[in-house]
């Protein structure tokens, strides 16, 4: 087993894996090594499949919209596998008047970063999306917004960078980093000292123990969140869906499924007994919102239920990027429950970082030290 | 770490071969040699081929082929299929309408 | 080719419910109340339940106790429904199912 | 949140026993049960049962279904139907579907006794209509009274396959063949005699090629296997049928203790995943109990007692009882339990080939392989004597739990000893009556009463006979050994059916002496 590589990336969800393939690409050397017995077993599996860029925040606009532009649209031929990505827009409902605000904020922040996004009312909606029902009176619409496969196209990254010759080990948790004459040298797992030049640390919520061992924050809580599947149901449409309320989002998929998710605003205080279980009063509160938004899925048959933690950061966006105090080491977490739709353009343009020291797309706004204090 | 740790193991190339076309999974209309490749294409674990093929994940959420797969998959990676950890069981147990679901009782069943 | 049992050796004659007309693809058969529908569409001879997504392949009753999934129909316009734990009623509409909606004569090879 | 003392999954014998032991100490117990008749697998199985008297032997297992649910109901237990469980929650929280709406409920403890669900093998056209579980199978056959086709062939020569093979013919249906990848008949010598004498073969070493047929089964291609379960070329036998049946085994179905979080253990010998648990059914939760085949697939009638032990624990665990009087309820159900899992299909056995019985004597190598005792075998067993006038011949040839033959004998002819496995045997001094009882009270339909010389050149035979139309007085047909072949002419000289035969018909046919110890079955002309 190899434990040397110029770069060990810790994490297997969809960060890893891709940063892995792309650094494979420009010809590196790569080790992951994931906690889990499964590859992709973080929010990468997890999660509600957006690939959408309006609702954003407008520090992480830049790298989804590189993403958008340059790398989803030809990803399942490039990994040859398909990652059912349809780009048909995304609609983000509302149904009062201060939905339809925070919906207008949000998108006028979008606008001024470049995005074609605009508010549209209850009837154009329906002209989008005729299922939705009457309740829904504002929507923000942008058009290049869609979703995807996280399953495949996560596990469609790990299957590329595996046959790129990249070292995955599954079931290895890394206990501690160190430094050797000032640079990031080791990553300490229980039996294993593996060595790179660089380190890439997308651990998600575990990135914070990590990192703790060389003395680097980054502030995160854990939230669990949860998302339902349906049996397959004739194709009804292609757009992604949120709301001003957050109270669920979702698509429906290739296979014809409906996946959702959802809050109810236990989301931060669910009891941890150490896996990620569902709690017996999410569920039905996501489907008593989707039944108020699509009457017609009333009678669809939800055949699963899951949970998993979103690694919540303070700020609401991820931290990407080089870690200036410590020469070789690099972080991409606190995702906050979207990081699966920019999951390819960070990874892409961390390859791009740690091999040529230099990005396409501006990371200034992620930086990992940026938290100061409120007041 | 255990005997699927390292996905870098050379479990030899992946070779068709007579029955690959039969169904496994019933469901989702999965076949044994779809089974195989995807074992071949570094797909290690219960949890892994039920998300990159939907191989049990349809309807019966694999209560009928799931003993199948695992024999599969096992045989394919030549370790034996108590080795293969199964599928995380998850709730509903069975299909469930969304408009039951998000029908909970007020008086939690009243005794009558 | 299939028929009820008129008298068991060990279990006697079983007690059904009242006999009730239903449709199968627009055709009427009858049945007995309450028991499961596939049940009633074994009675009648029925083999084919629906055909399948992908390779458009017939499937039947399988498990016969709401595990396998695979004799799912479309019932009074519901697709997916499990025929066999599902009670048979007066006048219910039972249709042979492809992919995952009520078949087209088309649908049927 | 409605709280009970004790939530029970599962009204299935394991779960109803539970509920049983728990509401007579007056804890409030509740059972959920997704289907509309509770019982579990009971009210399909209409055999009698083996074991001993505390076991319920010779019961009929639909009948033991009713006994338990009166038991329970008369016990205060609130058994509720069409009440499918969807979830075990932290908290022993327990989300049920009823009717049209959820309902969440909280358990002071909870015990899962979900049963099993049937294995299945793939083949080329497992997925025509008319591949179906032999559980299915027993379902149309025993509950809703369809059948599920007219002539059928069975995969698998385990207790379940012989058993519904012997059901479909009950109901009309002709089986074709019992088929068996594995070289040796995996259930009971006694199952697959009743089975074979009726002209049943048996094909171990055998598994399905392919399955024929366009939208539904019209054939099926079977061939032998070598060693390795490989097909021997050149070895290809069809059969037109319209059903297969798959009878491969069973797996705990055990995913609502894996969603509450119980340590799990994949154990083959137990039928795949089941909660790491002690002996009487504690898991690694607090609070939590398995009891029956979710734990670990065996008989009912273990079951039955695994389900006392979990509700005797839970007793405990809640204060109705102290740890005193557990041990010793459950030191009297250890004893119970133990009874049952002895002989040679004892869970510790499984897997192993066994070649001589505890009496030393050799297993019937025929038996294995073609579901009978030969001609020339039979006579080492020890219920297989010869005596002048009527007497009983107890083909009992394997070591199994069961010893209900006797005590049906008022005459003391027969004798098992206090091992509940030993082969029974024929008394020297015995004054054999002719009752008929002890053909009746076998479950395993391996007692016959001959009379192997009427002084005239005949025989008689008296065998038993679940079948319907049952044959006249006087009717002419045809004796069958056996192997199911015709070995003579016979005549009906009787046909018995008292209600203390339990629907065991006792069939008397004259055959020429010669053939007193062969002719097992009779065959209207």
């Amino acid at each position: 087993m190899k434990t040397n590589a110029e770069v060990i990336i810790i994490g297997g969800g969809i960060i890893g894996c891709a940063t892995a393939y792309y650094l494979a690409k420009r010809g590196a050397e790569v080790i992951v090594l994931e906690c889990s017995d499964n590859i992709g077993n973080g929010g990468s599996s997890r999660n509600g499949g957006g690939v959408r860029q309006s609702g954003r925040d407008v520090r992480e606009l830049p790298l989804v919209m590189y993403g958008i532009k340059h790398l989803w649209p030809g990803l399942s031929e490039e990994l040859g596998v398909d990652c059912e990505y349809r780009q048909e827009g995304n609609l983000r409902l509302g149904k009062n008047e201060k939905h339809a605000q925070i919906l207008q904020k949000l998108a006028d922040n979008a606008r001024k970063a470049g995005l074609d996004v605009r508010m549209i009312d209850g009837d154009e909606v329906r002209s989008i999306n005729p299922y939705l029902s009457d309740e829904v009176t504002v929507a923000s619409w942008c058009p290049t917004d869609g979703h995807a496969n996280p399953l495949t196209t996560t596990l469609g990254y790990y299957k590329a960078a595996r046959n790129l010759g990249v070292s995955f080990i599954t079931g290895e948790r890394v206990t501690a980093l160190r430094t050797v004459g000032g640079r990031i040298r080791q990553v300490i797992t229980e039996d294993t000292v593996y060595e790179g030049e660089s380190v890439l640390v997308a651990a998600g919520l575990d990135s914070r123990p990590i990192l703790d061992s060389v003395g680097i924050d980054i502030p995160m809580t854990k939230s669990l969140l949860e998302c339902l599947v349906t049996e397959a149901e004739p194709q009804m449409f292609g757009q992604m869906l949120g709301t001003a309320d957050a109270d669920f989002y979702g698509h429906q998929t290739k296979h014809g499924s409906f996946v959702f998710g959802g809050s109810s605003g236990l989301e931060r205080y669910n009891k941890d007994n150490g896996t990620p279980v569902t709690s017996s009063k999410t569920a039905p509160c996501i489907c008593r919102g989707i039944i108020k938004y699509f009457p017609d899925l009333a009678k669809a048959k939800i055949v699963r239920t899951w949970a998993g933690f979103m690694d919540a950061s303070s700020d609401g966006v991820p931290s990407i990027g080089k870690v200036d105090e410590i020469p070789g080491l690099y972080v991409a977490c606190a995702f906050h429950g979207h990081g699966f739709g920019i999951a390819p353009g960070a990874a892409h343009q961390l390859a791009q970082l740690i091999t040529t020291g230099s990005t396409d797309v501006d990371l200034q706004d992620l930086r990992y030290d940026r938290y100061k204090a409120v007041n | 770490m255990n005997a699927l740790s390292d996905r870098s193991r050379d479990i030899g190339p992946f070779v068709e071969k007579e029955g690959d076309d039969l169904l496994v999974c019933r469901c989702e209309e999965i076949t044994k040699g779809e089974i195989r490749k995807a074992v071949h294409d570094g797909m290690w674990t219960i949890t892994e081929i039920r998300r990159y093929l939907r191989a049990g994940m349809g309807l019966c959420q694999g209560q009928t082929c799931s003993k199948l797969v695992k024999g599969i998959v096992a045989r394919e990676l030549g370790i034996s299929p108590a080795e293969l950890e199964p599928a995380t069981s998850r709730a509903p147990m069975r299909p469930i309408e969304m408009r039951v679901f998000a029908e909970e009782s007020k008086e939690d069943h009243d005794e009558n | 080719m299939s028929e009820r049992i008129a008298e068991h050796p060990i279990l006697g004659t079983q007690e059904k419910g009242k006999e009730v007309s239903f449709t199968y693809d627009g055709k009427q058969l009858k049945g007995y109340e309450g028991e499961p529908v596939a049940v009633a569409l074994k009675a009648a001879g029925v083999m084919v339940h629906r055909y399948t997504a992908k390779r458009h392949e017939p499937r039947g009753i399988f498990c016969a106790i709401g595990r396998c999934t695979d004799c799912v129909m479309v019932v009074d316009g519901v697709p997916n429904v499990r025929t066999c734990i599902t009670p048979l009623k007066e006048g219910m509409d039972v249709r042979t199912q492809a992919g995952c909606t009520a078949a087209e004569s088309e649908d049927r090879p | 949140m409605k709280r009970y003392d004790l939530i029970i999954v599962g009204a299935g014998p394991a779960g109803l026993s539970a509920a049983i032991e728990a509401a007579k100490r007056g804890i409030k117990t509740v059972v959920f049960d997704e289907n509309s008749r509770p019982g579990g697998q009971l009210f399909k199985q209409i055999h009698k049962f083996f074991g001993s008297k505390e076991h319920r032997a010779k019961i009929r297992g639909y009948v033991i279904g009713g006994q338990l649910l009166d038991e329970a109901r008369k016990s205060g237990v609130e058994v509720i139907l069409d009440a499918t469980v969807i979830g075990l929650y932290q908290d022993r929280e327990v989300v049920v579907k009823l009717g049209e709406a959820i309902h969440h409920f909280k358990g002071n403890a909870v015990i899962v006794a979900t049963g099993a669900s049937e294995n299945m093998i793939n083949f080329p056209g497992w997925t025509l209509p008319g591949v179906i579980g032999a559980g299915a199978a027993q379902t149309m056959l025993n509950l809703h009274g369809v059948l599920p086709g007219k002539r059928v062939l069975m995969l698998g020569s385990g207790n379940v396959g012989l058993v519904v093979s012997f059901q479909l013919m009950q109901c009309g249906c002709e089986v074709a063949a019992i088929v068996d990848a594995a070289p040796r008949v995996g259930g009971y010598g006694v199952h697959a005699s009743k089975v074979a004498r009726t002209g049943v073969p048996f094909y171990l070493s055998h598994t399905i090629v392919k399955a024929e047929g366009y939208d539904h089964v019209t054939g099926v291609t079977i061939a032998e296997v070598d060693e390795h379960f490989s097909f021997i070329p050149g070895t290809e036998k069809h059969f037109d049928v319209d059903t297969i049946c798959l009878a491969v085994g069973l797996s705990p179905m055990s995913q609502l203790l894996k969603m509450a979080g119980c340590k799990m253990s994949d154990d083959p010998k137990k039928g795949g995943q089941v909660p790491i648990c002690d002996t009487y059914g504690r898991t690694s939760l607090s609070g939590i109990f398995a009891a029956g085949d979710v734990s670990a697939i065996e008989e009912a009638s273990s079951a039955m007692i695994e389900g006392r032990m979990a509700g005797v624990c839970a007793a405990e665990y809640l204060g109705y009882i102290d740890e005193e009087e557990e041990k010793k309820e459950l030191a009297e159900l250890d004893d119970a339990l133990n009874g049952l899992r002895q002989g040679m299909f004892a869970p510790g056995n499984r897997g192993k080939a066994i070649e001589k019985t505890e009496e030393g004597i050799d297993i019937s190598k025929n038996l294995l392989k073609n579901g009978f005792v030969a001609e020339d075998e039979i006579e080492r067993y020890p219920g297989v004597t010869h005596r002048e006038g009527i007497h009983p011949v107890i083909e009992c040839t394997q070591n199994i739990p069961c010893n209900p033959c006797q005590d049906a004998c008022r005459q003391g002819c027969i004798s098992i000893g206090d091992k509940i496995t030993s082969l029974p045997i024929v008394t020297k001094d015995s004054k054999c009556t002719g009752c008929g009882m002890c053909v009746a009270s076998c479950s395993g339909q391996a007692i016959f009463l001959v009379n192997e010389d009427c002084g005239d050149g005949s025989a008689t035979v008296t065998l038993p006979y679940e079948f319907l139309p049952l044959p006249e007085e006087g009717s002419k047909g045809i004796g069958l050994g056996r192997d199911g072949k015709k070995v003579c002419d016979a005549e009906v000289v009787s046909v018995r059916s008292l209600d203390v035969y339990d629907k065991t018909n006792l069939l008397t046919m004259r055959v020429p002496k010669e053939y007193a110890m062969k002719a097992r079955f009779f065959r209207k002309a």
